[in-house]
């Protein structure tokens, strides 16, 4: 029988290991997974390479991890959200990569990891900084650069709702990454809101379809990050 | 030049956002950055419908929520708390994107440090070697959609052009802008280079050549 | 204000020109636009260029548009089907021409020109006769082959439920190639099973955004290809 | 050779797909082609819950309506009326052979014209100059499917082995196929050729070699 469902945030990233490529999802805090972040940190795998929009921000979530010292690398489009203080000062220091990624690319090259496309051409950054060194091709009269799909071991996301086979839908703009980090990781790790029994979602609604999900822990009240970085909480 | 006149020169922040809504048609899918851009939705002429685009995943973006009826979960590209309204949707981010770079949105308006006569526009880094450098979704805008404003003041708090014969700064994308709104001047941008479509009260165009590094025509303006 | 509802399919259609390359949505009879069809067929236009994944079958709909020697050339991954008689006939004859691609090539290179994707690689037909004559390249020790976007001048779709701004949902298997479709074509024009209000379908659950749609004609009670085929029907 | 040992030779279609079925694991996620592997979902062991994809837009496919129920619009990719199981979810095409493609889809069962001891399959076209080629997705399957088992008959009705050292007709994939199930044995595709797993009722090694034109080992198979 499938069932996907986890007893507990810590038994559902026990396995994530140093020098591990983690996608987080959300955009800002909407969808952020929150816990399974704290979960990481509390489980201490060390080196990630850790791919987000941003950089998270106070020092609760994605921010935390990065304090904690835990991420090497980060793939993302803008580290430098309002509030997002731990980033730029390891950054400055030299103690944590950035790889800058324009956020249209990024979500592409998520999407094409998880559809099986090694590379693919795009007009985004054409004669920026962000082309130099990059492959660029002419496609009638217009030029492009060539970007590579892009992988994880491990997703991190969160979902409004999810069945026992994995199937998920979302709550509004916090659907963002989700969907495609849920494709493009080997093991997919989710929090949900709910969780509800099979069949209660509508085929023609899911959004993310189970075989991209691997497992899932029920948070059915789960923190909002700008509230507790309005309270100043610090994690752990 | 007195202060009195000083004063009335030019237009404001809700002018130039006033006047960019004016050349914004009926049924336009529109996307706005973050500043001024954002403005523009509340200038739109009655009778218009446009329908806003949000690149984190919104399409039939809405007006910031009542106070105390903000949902963390519905925000736009700026992550400030937004509405949905009827006939919305929602989407992820490569959806959202390949709207963005299949040309499917009409006009972008956005804000610009730099915009060369040949349109390149320089808006996401100055380019000093300790700054943190973020680019969101701007290289993919420009990149993407069919029309790309641009709303600007005219030069820097220190005077400095911003309309410049080349950008120093790094580029956010090649030969993308078809029209700055400035707090001096409707200016398109034309293989001649900058010409002016409109001039802001009290400015002449003397005034705008003086403020102009790049190269500007006094093109089909109206006013003085 | 934004209303994209045309009264009739004969106006829906009217500006399909000669030479024209038209994707036409349905993967067999689930999905196929059979009135829109039979209105092209009405309207004449020649010389065209069609995209579907088959060849219609007996003599209503797609293949009876191909009978009425509209169509030039079909770009197509399964010309084959059990009932198609008309596409097998004229492509011995010489009469009409074919382009074979596999079907995911298919529907990423349509989703490619709808996503501003002017080309991609992928690992399917490596070593077959499909990707004679095409750009190879090793990615991390696999080979690949260059696939390109595919746009159109009009596509022709069909849904269950729309709104005036094009807002769409389908029926279940029937969604196939129609959303896809909808972003690579200039002109996008759809039949609908029925209208709704706008703000009847709730955005978690649109699956064609209105931005992707042109034209919608409500018809209400779309003819069964099956249907027509067994009675022997033939259009015109 | 009498007619009665004849008759009991080997599998027939459906002893084929039910040998086939006990190699899928509980919890797979599974396409079948048309023909004979659709037959495999019928045979799969108690216990085991098993989710197929069609490829034509479906995950968590049920099996054919009782008549009467069939809906035009819920097909599979044999274009043949199905159900949808609690579970299911509809999605697009290009999302379908993303699943397909990148490898999440754990097995796909084919039917197969020729396969080579080095896993190449031929299933899609005899070549012939006046066939009307026709592919669908089995390119797609076979390049981006994690595992590819083939049930096939072992020879063709003139008895042509259908295992060869080189396939002769046009190829489908290079490499690709895992596992052939005929009607004579199970046999995997390894580095060494084709190698015996299990033979099927009254078949012997050599009554198999002398049918099969590829290089074929022993292995470690059961039966005589």
């Amino acid at each position: 029988m499938i069932d996907k469902r986890i007893a507990s945030l810590a038994e559902a990233v026990a396995d994530i290991f140093d020098g591990a490529t983690v996608m987080i999802g959300g955009f800002g805090e909407a969808g952020s997974p929150i816990e399974l972040i704290h979960a990481l940190i509390d489980q201490g795998a060390g080196n990630l390479t850790v791919v987000n929009n941003n950089t998270g921000s106070g020092h609760v979530g994605l921010a935390a991890l990065i304090e904690n010292g835990q991420v090497r690398k980060m793939i993302c489009s803008y580290p430098r959200t309002l509030g997002s203080k731990v980033f730029p000062e390891l950054y400055r220091s030299g103690k944590i990569k950035l790889d800058l990624v324009p956020q249209g690319t990024l979500a592409e090259r998520i999407r094409a990891g998880g559809a099986g496309i090694p590379a693919f051409y795009t007009p985004t950054s054409v004669g920026t900084p962000l082309a130099e060194g990059k492959e660029q091709r002419n496609f009638a009269g217009r030029d492009y650069v060539m970007e590579h799909g892009l992988k994880a071991d491990f997703a991190l996301i969160k979902c409004q709702q999810a069945d026992c086979h994995g199937n998920l839908v979302y709550n509004k703009t916090a659907r963002n990454f989700a969907p495609i980090m849920a494709m493009a990781a080997k093991t997919t790790i989710v929090q949900t809101n709910a969780q509800v029994e099979l069949g209660a979602l509508d085929p023609e609604v899911v959004v993310t379809p189970g075989i991209f999900v691997d497992r899932i822990v029920t948070v059915s009240d789960p923190a909002q990050e700008s509230k507790l970085v309005a309270e100043g909480r610090r994690y752990p | 030049m007195t202060t009195e006149n000083a004063q009335k020169l030019g237009w404001n922040r809700e002018e130039m956002a006033r006047r960019t809504a004016l050349d914004i048609a009926d049924g336009s899918y529109v996307n706005l950055g973050i500043g001024i851009p954002e403005k523009v939705a509340q200038y739109v002429p009655v009778g218009r419908e446009v329908i806003y685009h949000t690149e984190n995943g919104l399409l039939g973006m809405g007006p910031a929520p009542i106070a105390g009826q903000e949902d963390p979960e519905l925000i736009n590209a700026g992550k400030k708390a937004v509405t949905a309204l009827p006939g919305a949707s929602f989407f992820h981010h490569a959806d959202s994107f390949a709207m963005i770079r299949g040309q499917h949105i009409d006009i972008c308006v956005l804000g610009a440090m730099q915009i060369s006569e040949q349109g390149d526009l320089a808006n996401w880094s100055t380019g000093e070697p300790d700054a943190i450098p973020a680019v969101g979704g701007a290289m993919d805008l420009v990149a993407g959609v069919k029309t790309i404003y641009v709303i600007t003041q005219h030069c820097t708090k220190d005077g400095t052009p911003k309309l410049v014969e080349s950008c120093s700064y790094p580029l956010t994308g090649r030969a993308v802008v078809s029209r700055v709104y400035s707090d001096l001047a409707v200016i398109d941008v034309t293989p001649e280079g900058f010409q002016v479509v409109e001039l802001a009260p009290g400015v002449s165009f003397d005034y705008l050549r003086q403020r102009t590094a790049g190269k500007l025509q006094a093109g089909r303006q109206k006013g003085s």
